[in-house]
C-alpha cells in the first residue's frame, strides 16, 4: 500500500468536528452486546476529557432497524428521528453524536433527503407535531462517537497506560479496522477518510501504537446485513461474508480487530464460533480466535482499564492471549463477577474454538 | 512522355495510384476488367464513418484521371518479363512495354452461397452486404420492395475468421459496415427491430466507436454475441435463425423477416493469377504477398511489381488510399533510380 | 459439527486465484486445440443435443477453463455425439473428439 | 512300387513330424479356443451351420474359391492371383496327389503321416508303376506350377509394383524366416525328388535333372543331404507359422465357416475378432485402398496394422488406428480375407474406459411424441432429414419440393430439430447410448403412425435399417424413394443435359448396397458419368464421422484426392446422396455440388 496516497484521500475527506457540548444518543443493540463501552465513551469524555456530553433518557431508538429490515417507510424513522431532534434543542444542544453507525448512517440519510426535499422535511415537522406536539432543530453537526474518538485520540495517548504494541518485543499489534458500513458507504464526505480508505478508526491504531493491516476485504461488509440475518434462511449468506473476510484477513495473522459498529463487533465475534463450528477452522492463533473489540473499549485498555470492567468477559472469542500480549494485567477468578462481587453465569465452552 | 506504367485493376487503390502518378506526371496505363471504374465501391451506397455517398468518391477520382490511359473491360493476358520491364498483352489486343506494373486488384466479396446453412440463395428472405447497398441505390429488391419488415437480422464474419470457409482472416470491414447497415434499415424502417449477431465487435477506426454509441443510443440495434449457426424457412417464408446467446448462455432462435449476411474480403482469384505472372506468390493468408509486412508492404519480390490496396489484405477505403499514395511515390523512386 | 439450521452459502465470486486447472491443462495436453476456441457459440446453437439435455460444447469448455469440472461433466452427459458442432467450428477444433477425451480424463480422476 | 527300406523309416523325417505336430496341435487348440469364446447364441449358430447342407456346401465352395484358388486376387491382378494360386493350389495338389499315389501304390504305408510327403524317397519303382506315369507327370507339372509362383513371389518381393501394389507391408523378421523358408522347401524339393528320381521314377522335371547330377556329382551322396534339407525346411516353416502373416492360412479356414455361420463381432478381441486378426494375411491391399493414404499420410492407421498391432498387443498403437479410422468400409471391399475393418475398429473403441457415460434417460420426448401423434396417419410419409441435414437446407427444401410435386403426403419430422439416429455415438463404440437413444426415436416414429420413413441422410439411413427393427415401417432413402415415385409415373424429371458424376457415399454404397438406384434416377436427368473408383470402390469425402481423431486441417488432401477421382471424366456437376459429403466437398470443389434430391426436384416442373 502507498501510504501517501491514501493521506491523500484523507485530506481530501475531512471532517469537521466540534470540540464540546455534544447531545449523545445511545444504540439499542451495543447496550445489550457491549454494555460497558457506551458508559467508557460518556467516562472517558466527561471525567477523563472534560467535555460536555449530554444524554436523555426520553431518547428512543432511531429506527434503523426497523427501516434496513423493511418493516418501516423512512417517513415513519424520519419522524423518530425528529424527536431525537426535538430532545435535543430541548436539551439545548446543537452537536449531535451518535453510539450507533446505524443510527449514524440514518441520521445522515435523512438530513441529506432533507436537503434535496425540503418538502419533506416540512411533512415531518408537521407529523412531528401531530404526534407529540415537539419541534425540532436540525442539528449543526453530526458525528459518531469514533469521530469523537479519532479526534481525541492523541490527547488519549498522552494518557495511555499500555499501547497497541507485544510488550514483549516491542513489536506493534497487528490490527484488523472495519468500519461499519453505514458510516461513509452511502455518504463517503460524511466520514472522515471518506468510503475508500476511512480512516477514523485505523487513526486511533496508530496513534495507540498499533499496525492497521490491509487486506484485500478490508472493505466488505461484515455478514449482518439486517435481512440476510434476520430471516433465518438468509443466514447462510450472512455468515458467508463473514466467512470471506476471516479468509481474506488470516494470512496476515491479526492480534485483534477493531470496529465501530455494534453489528460488525459482534457477527465478527460470533461467527468465529459458528465457523469453528460449522468448519471446524480458527483464525487466531493456537486455536483461539481472534479478539473483536469496539474502539471504546480498545480505548478503555489502552488508557488501563480493568478489562473486566470493559465488559470484555462477555466475547465471544477469549482477550486474554491480547492481553497478555499488551501486558495488561487481569484476574482470571474475577472474569465471571457481576459488579456486586457475585457470580454471574459461566458460558458452555465451545468444541474447537479454545476460550480460556 | 516518361515510361510507361501499367496499373491492374480500377477501384480505389488503382484510381488513387493513377492520379498521384498523373500528378508526377506520368502517362499511367490503367485496366479494369469490369465496364466501370470504381470497383466495389461502386457498388455502394454510403460509406461511413460520414456517410459520404460513395458515388462521390467514385466520381471525384474518375474525374480527375481522366488523362490517364484507361481500358475498360480489359483483362491481362500475359506478362513477358524483359530486361529493363516487362511486356504486357491486354485481352483487347494491346500491348505495352512498361517498366512498373502496379497490381491493385483487390478482393473478391465472399459467395455467400457457399455457407449453405445461411441459405443465401435457398430462402427468399436471405442476402447480402452487396445486395442491400444495391437496395439502397436502387430502391429495387423483391426480397425488401413492398414487403412488410419489421425484423432484421445482420450475421456478421460470413466467411471471414471461419476455416471451413477457407479464409481464418478479419475482413477487417464488415463490423463496422454492418452497424452502418443496421442503422441505415433502422431509418428507413423505423418500426423494425434490428439484430446484430456477431462474434466480437472489431471497431478500429476513425469515429467507428462512435457510430456503434449512435447505433446502440440512437437506432437502438441490438447486440447479440453469438455466430448464427443455422437458418431455416417458415410457412410465411420467414427467416428462423439459430444461434446461441453466449452472454446468457442460452442457444437462442429468433425470426427474421430479413437476414443480411456480412460477406467478407476473401483474395481475388483471378488476381493470383495475374500476380503469379510476374512471379508474385501469394502469402499464408492467401492474399498477394508483399516484400515485408511491416515497411514495405508495396513492393514484392519482384523487381518493377508493386502493390497497393486489399489485393494484400482487408482494408478500409482511408487505408487503401494511402497505400495506393505511396505506391505511387514508390513507383516514381524506383523509375528515377532506373534512369 | 453442530448443526446451526443453516450452513455457509457458497461464494457466487469465482476465485480465479484458486481454480483449479488440472483437468483443462491435461484437455490441452491430449486436445491443444482446446485452446483455439473464440467462444462464438455456434456449436451450441447447432448442438442435436441442446434442446433436449442442455449440453453446450461452449460452456463445457469455459467451464473447464473456470475450474467448473462438475458442471461441465453434468453437461457432457448429454451429448450426443452427433458432431454437428464439430461441422460448424469456425476454427476448425474437433470439438466431437475433445468431448469423447474429457469424457475419458474424467475417468483418470477417479483412478 | 516296392519299399525300399523294409522298416519305411529314416529319421530325416522327424523334423517335419515334429513341425506338423506344433502347427497341428497349435491350430487346434486356437481354433477351440476361437470357438469358445463365442457366446452362447453364436455358438449355437456356428454349429448348427456345420451341419446345414447349404451352408456345409458354401464353405467348400469358399475354401476351395478362396483359399486355394483365391478367385478376389485374380479379379484384382492376374499376376498376384496366379502367384497365390499356383503356390496354394499347386501344394494342394501335391499333397493330395501324393496321397493318392501312396494310396494306389503302397496302402498298407498310408497310416504312415510323412510316408505320402517323402513318397519317393521311400519307394523304388517296379514295372507295375509304368501305369503311374500319368501321376508322375502330374507331380512333376504341380511342382513346375508352385517353382512358378515362387519366383513371381520373389520378383513381387522386390518389384511389387508389377502387381498391382503400390505400397506393401514390411515383413517382421519372423516372417522373412517363414517366408525364406517357404521360398525354400519347393526347390530343395524339386532337387531331393530329382536325386532320386532314377530309384523312384519322375517326369519331365526330376528326370533330366536326375541325370544332369549324375553328370555333375557323380554319386549318390547328396541324396540324403537334400531330403534332410527339405524336411528341415519344412519343419522351420511349419513352427513359426503361428508367429507370422502365414497363420491367415489356416485361419481363413476357420473364419470362412464362422462369416458363413452369420456371425458378428460381439467382442474386440476374442472369438470372431481374433479370427478375423488372424487371418489377416498382412498382404497390405487394404494401404492403397485407404483414402486416409493420400501423399503417404496415414499408411500405418490402416486395417494391416490394425490387425498386426492387435496380434502383437500394442494397446496404444490399437487406440490410434482404431480413433482415426473414417470408417468408410473400403479395406473391407478390397480384403481378400474379408477382414471388416470398420466393425474391428468400432469393436476397439467400444471397450474404451470413459470415465463419464452419457447418459439420456432425463430426456423428455412426450412432446415431441405427442405432437407427431396428433397428426398420425397410416398413409403419410413421414420424412427424417437429419441433423447434418440441417446444414444443407437446400437437401430438405428439394424433397419437400419433390415430395409435393408428387403429391406424397408427408410430415417432416425434425423440421425443428430431433434427436439425433444414434449411428454418430454407435462409431464412438458406445452401443448402450445408442441403444437409449434409438430406443426413444423408435418411440416417436411408431407413434407417427406412418407406414414408411424417408430419410436424406445416409448416416441415419444405415443405423434406422439395421438398428431400429421398426416392424411394419418401410425405411427407404430418398434416393431409393425418389427412384419408386419416377418409376410409378408420380415424378417425370426431364432430361436435362448435364454431365453428372454420382459419388457413393460411404454409408450408402459399401454400407447398404446401393449402388444402382441413384444412378438409374440420374440418368432421367443428365448424363451420367463415372468416377475413376467408383461404387464399392468409391473414395471417401473424408467428412465422415467414422473418424474420431482425425482434424479438420487433415482432411482437406483427402477431400481433394476424392476430388480428383470424381472429376476423372469431367462431369459439371458433382452429385451425391448424403449432406456430409455435399459439405465437405463443397469446401474444395471448383464445380457445382448437389444433392441427388437438389438434381432431381430441378428437373421437375
Amino acid at each position: 500500500m502507498i501510504y501517501q496516497g491514501k493521506q491523500k484521500i484523507w485530506s481530501d475527506y475531512q471532517k469537521e468536528i466540534p470540540d464540546n457540548h455534544w447531545f449523545y444518543v445511545r444504540s439499542c443493540i451495543r447496550q445489550s452486546f457491549f454494555p460497558a463501552s457506551e458508559r467508557y465513551f460518556l467516562n472517558i469524555c466527561r471525567d477523563l476529557l472534560g467535555k460536555d456530553i449530554y444524554e436523555t433518557e426520553h431518547h428512543t431508538t432511531c429506527g434503523g432497524i426497523a427501516y434496513h429490515s423493511d418493516t418501516i417507510p423512512q417517513e415513519t424513522a424520519m419522524t423518530i428521528v425528529a424527536r431525537q431532534f426535538a430532545l435535543m434543542k430541548e436539551a439545548g444542544y446543537k452537536n449531535l453524536v451518535t453510539s450507533c453507525i446505524t443510527s449514524f448512517g440514518n441520521y445522515t440519510e435523512i438530513l441529506e433527503t432533507w436537503r434535496e426535499f425540503p418538502e419533506l422535511e416540512a411533512r415531518i415537522r408537521e407529523n412531528l407535531w401531530k404526534a407529540c406536539r415537539r419541534e425540532f432543530d436540525k442539528p449543526e453537526y453530526l458525528a459518531h462517537a469514533s469521530d469523537l474518538v479519532y479526534k481525541f485520540r492523541h490527547e488519549i495517548a498522552s494518557k495511555a497506560k499500555y499501547n497497541l504494541v507485544d510488550h514483549m518485543t516491542g513489536e506493534p499489534l497487528r490490527v484488523v479496522e472495519h468500519i461499519g458500513c453505514h458510516y461513509s458507504k452511502m455518504f463517503p464526505h460524511k466520514g472522515v477518510g471518506g468510503a475508500e480508505y476511512p480512516c477514523v478508526l485505523s487513526g486511533m491504531v496508530d496513534s495507540w501504537g498499533g499496525q492497521v493491516i490491509d487486506y484485500p476485504e478490508r472493505r466488505h461488509c461484515c455478514g449482518f446485513g439486517f435481512r440476510q440475518y434476520l430471516v433465518k434462511a438468509n443466514r447462510g449468506y450472512s455468515i458467508a461474508n463473514t466467512h470471506k473476510k476471516f479468509e481474506s484477513m488470516e494470512p496476515y495473522h491479526p492480534d485483534m480487530i477493531i470496529t465501530n459498529c455494534p453489528g460488525c463487533p459482534y457477527f465478527l465475534d460470533r461467527w468465529q464460533y459458528v465457523i469453528s463450528e460449522m468448519e471446524g477452522k480458527t483464525y487466531g492463533r493456537n486455536g483461539y480466535g481472534i479478539p473483536v473489540f469496539t474502539y471504546e473499549e480498545v480505548a478503555g485498555l489502552v488508557l488501563g482499564f480493568d478489562p473486566w470492567d470493559l465488559g470484555l468477559q462477555m466475547h465471544q472469542v477469549a482477550v486474554e492471549p491480547l492481553l497478555e500480549k499488551m501486558g495488561v494485567p487481569y484476574n482470571p477468578k474475577t472474569k465471571y463477577l457481576g459488579l456486586n462481587g457475585k457470580e454471574i453465569m459461566k458460558p458452555g465452552l465451545p468444541t474447537v474454538l479454545k476460550c480460556c | 512522355m516518361k515510361d510507361n506504367i501499367v496499373i491492374v485493376g480500377g477501384g480505389i487503390a488503382g484510381m488513387e495510384a493513377a492520379r498521384q502518378l498523373l500528378l508526377l506526371g506520368y502517362k499511367p496505363i490503367l485496366v479494369e476488367k469490369s465496364d466501370h471504374l470504381g470497383g466495389h465501391v461502386a457498388d455502394w451506397h454510403c460509406l461511413f464513418p460520414d456517410m459520404t455517398p460513395a458515388q462521390d468518391v467514385v466520381k471525384g477520382l474518375v474525374e480527375q484521371i481522366k488523362d490517364a490511359n484507361i481500358f475498360l473491360e480489359t483483362e491481362v493476358s500475359f506478362i513477358n518479363r524483359m530486361k529493363m520491364g516487362y511486356n504486357v498483352m491486354f485481352s483487347n489486343g494491346v500491348n505495352v512495354i512498361c517498366k512498373a506494373i502496379l497490381l491493385a486488384t483487390g478482393f473478391d466479396l465472399f459467395e455467400a452461397s457457399r455457407k449453405e446453412e445461411y441459405g443465401y440463395g435457398i430462402y427468399d428472405q436471405v442476402m447480402t452486404n452487396r445486395d442491400l447497398e444495391r437496395w439502397f441505390n436502387t430502391g429495387d429488391d423483391k426480397r425488401i420492395t413492398g414487403k412488410d419488415i419489421k425484423k432484421i437480422g445482420f450475421v456478421h464474419c460470413v466467411g471471414s475468421r471461419d476455416v471451413k470457409a477457407g479464409n481464418q482472416q478479419c475482413s477487417k470491414v464488415c463490423c463496422i459496415t454492418a452497424i452502418k447497415q443496421a442503422m441505415e434499415m433502422k431509418e428507413r424502417f423505423p418500426d423494425a427491430e434490428v439484430y446484430c449477431f456477431y462474434m466480437d465487435l472489431r471497431l478500429f477506426g476513425k469515429k467507428y466507436e462512435d457510430f456503434y454509441i449512435k447505433a446502440q443510443m440512437e437506432s437502438g440495434v441490438h447486440f447479440i454475441r453469438g455466430r448464427v449457426s443455422e437458418v431455416s424457412e417458415n410457412m410465411q417464408g420467414q427467416v428462423i435463425i439459430k444461434t446461441e446467446d453466449t452472454l446468457s448462455g442460452k442457444p437462442a432462435k429468433i425470426t427474421l423477416d430479413l437476414l443480411v449476411l456480412m460477406a467478407g474480403i476473401v483474395c481475388n482469384k483471378q488476381a493470383v493469377q495475374t500476380a503469379s505472372m510476374v512471379q508474385v506468390q501469394t502469402d499464408s493468408d492467401g492474399f498477394l504477398k508483399s516484400k515485408d509486412n511491416i515497411l514495405n508492404i508495396i513492393e514484392t519480390g519482384s523487381k518493377g511489381v508493386f502493390l497497393a490496396g486489399t489485393a494484400t489484405g482487408a482494408k478500409t477505403i482511408p487505408e487503401t488510399a494511402a497505400e495506393a499514395r505511396a505506391a505511387a511515390l514508390a513507383i516514381h523512386n524506383y523509375l528515377v533510380a532506373q534512369s | 459439527m453442530m448443526d446451526f439450521g443453516f450452513s455457509i452459502s457458497p461464494s457466487s465470486t469465482m476465485n480465479l486465484d484458486k481454480v483449479d486447472l488440472t483437468l483443462y491443462d491435461r484437455l490441452c495436453s491430449i486436445e491443444p486445440d482446446a485452446r483455439k476456441c473464440m467462444a462464438c457459440g455456434s456449436c451450441s446453437a447447432t448442438c442435436t443435443a441442446g434442446p433436449w439435455t442442455g449440453m453446450s460444447v461452449r460452456k463445457v469448455l469455459l467451464d473447464i477453463q473456470r475450474g467448473k469440472d462438475k458442471e461441465a461433466a453434468a453437461m457432457l452427459k448429454g451429448c450426443m455425439l452427433c458432431g454437428k458442432c464439430t461441422m460448424v467450428c469456425p476454427r476448425g477444433i474437433n470439438t466431437r473428439h475433445l468431448i469423447l477425451s474429457l469424457c475419458r480424463i474424467y475417468g483418470e480422476d477417479a483412478k | 512300387m516296392i519299399d525300399r527300406f523294409a522298416s519305411g523309416f529314416d529319421p530325416f523325417v522327424i523334423p517335419f513330424l515334429i513341425g506338423m505336430a506344433f502347427v497341428l496341435v497349435y491350430c487346434i487348440i486356437g481354433a477351440i479356443r476361437l470357438i469358445l469364446q463365442l457366446d452362447a447364441e453364436d455358438k449355437k449358430r456356428f454349429f448348427i451351420s456345420l451341419i446345414t447342407p447349404k451352408t456345409i456346401w458354401k464353405n467348400l465352395k469358399d475354401l476351395f474359391l478362396n483359399c486355394l484358388i483365391h478367385v478376389k486376387l485374380w479379379k484384382r491382378n492376374r499376376m498376384l492371383g496366379f502367384m497365390h494360386s499356383s503356390i496354394a493350389f499347386g501344394w494342394f495338389m501335391l499333397i493330395l496327389l501324393g496321397h493318392i499315389e501312396c494310396f494306389i501304390y503302397m496302402p498298407h504305408r498310408v497310416k504312415l503321416f510323412y510316408y505320402p510327403i517323402f513318397f519317393n524317397y521311400f519307394v523304388a519303382e517296379n514295372e507295375t508303376t509304368i501305369g503311374g506315369s500319368v501321376i508322375f507327370f502330374l507331380m512333376d507339372f504341380f511342382l513346375l506350377l508352385v517353382l512358378t509362383g515362387i519366383v513371381l513371389a520373389i520378383i513381387k518381393r522386390v518389384r511389387s509394383r508389377i502387381f498391382g501394389m503400390r505400397r506393401t507391408t514390411k515383413p517382421s523378421l519372423l516372417d522373412r524366416v517363414g517366408l525364406y523358408s517357404l521360398w525354400l522347401i519347393f526347390p530343395l524339393r524339386l532337387i531331393a525328388e530329382s536325386f532320386t528320381a532314377h530309384i523312384s521314377g519322375g517326369s519331365f522335371l526330376t528326370i533330366p535333372m536326375n541325370m544332369m547330377f549324375k553328370a555333375f556329382l557323380g554319386d549318390q551322396m547328396n541324396m540324403l543331404p537334400t531330403w534332410w534339407a527339405y524336411s528341415i525346411c519344412l519343419c522351420i516353416f511349419m513352427c513359426v507359422l503361428p508367429f507370422t502373416r502365414y497363420m491367415h492360412i489356416p485361419a481363413e479356414m476357420l473364419l470362412i465357416p464362422f462369416r458363413n455361420a452369420g456371425l458378428t463381432i460381439k467382442h474386440a478381441r476374442r472369438g470372431f475378432a481374433k479370427a478375423q486378426v488372424y487371418s489377416c494375411p498382412n498382404c497390405g491391399v487394404c494401404i492403397d485402398a485407404c483414402p486416409m493414404s493420400v501423399k503417404k499420410a496415414n499408411i500405418k492407421d490402416t486395417t494391416v496394422y490394425l490387425n498386426r498391432n492387435i496380434r502383437r498387443g500394442n494397446e496404444k498403437r490399437i487406440e490410434e488406428i482404431s480413433d482415426k479410422c473414417l470408417l468408410c468400409g473400403k479395406c473391407t471391399a478390397v480384403c481378400q480375407v474379408g477382414v471388416d475393418g470398420p466393425q474391428m475398429r468400432i469393436a476397439q473403441r467400444s471397450i474404451r474406459n470413459y470415465g463419464l457415460e452419457q447418459d439420456y434417460s432425463g430426456i423428455d420426448i412426450t412432446p415431441f411424441k405427442e405432437a407427431v401423434a396428433a397428426e398420425a396417419s397410416p398413409d403419410r410419409v413421414l420424412y427424417f432429414a437429419g441433423c447434418m441435414t440441417a446444414l444443407t437446407p437446400a437437401i430438405s427444401r428439394a424433397m419437400e419440393s419433390v415430395f409435393r410435386k408428387a403429391g406424397v403426403d408427408y410430415a417432416f419430422m425434425d423440421k425443428d430439430g430431433g434427436l439425433c439416429c444414434g449411428r454418430p455415438i454407435l462409431m464412438a463404440g458406445r452401443f448402450g447410448q445408442a441403444r437409449q437413444i434409438i430406443r426413444k426415436n423408435k418411440e416417436i416414429i411408431k407413434a407417427s403412425g406412418a407406414s414408411t420413413l424417408v430419410l436424406s441422410c445416409p448416416i441415419c439411413y444405415k443405423v434406422f435399417r439395421e438398428h431400429y427393427k421398426l416392424e411394419g415401417i418401410r425405411v427407404v432413402h430418398h434416393t431409393e424413394y425418389m427412384l419408386e415415385l419416377v418409376k410409378a409415373g408420380r415424378l417425370s424429371p426431364d432430361a436435362g443435359s448435364d454431365v453428372l458424376v454420382y459419388h457413393d457415399p460411404c454409408e450408402l454404397g459399401r454400407g447398404s448396397g446401393i449402388y444402382e438406384q441413384p444412378r438409374e434416377l440420374l440418368r432421367h436427368t443428365g448424363e451420367l458419368v463415372e468416377a475413376e473408383q467408383n461404387r464399392d470402390m468409391s473414395i471417401c469425402c473424408g467428412g465422415s464421422l467414422g473418424s474420431l481423431t482425425l482434424g479438420f486441417d487433415k482432411r482437406e488432401d483427402l477431400t481433394r484426392n476424392a476430388l480428383r477421382n470424381l472429376k476423372a471424366g469431367n462431369p459439371e456437376t458433382i452429385v451425391t446422396a448424403c449432406p456430409l459429403c455435399k459439405t465437405t466437398f463443397a469446401m474444395y470443389s471448383d464445380i457445382p455440388v448437389e444433392d441427388i434430391a437438389e438434381t432431381v426436384n430441378k428437373h421437375l416442373k
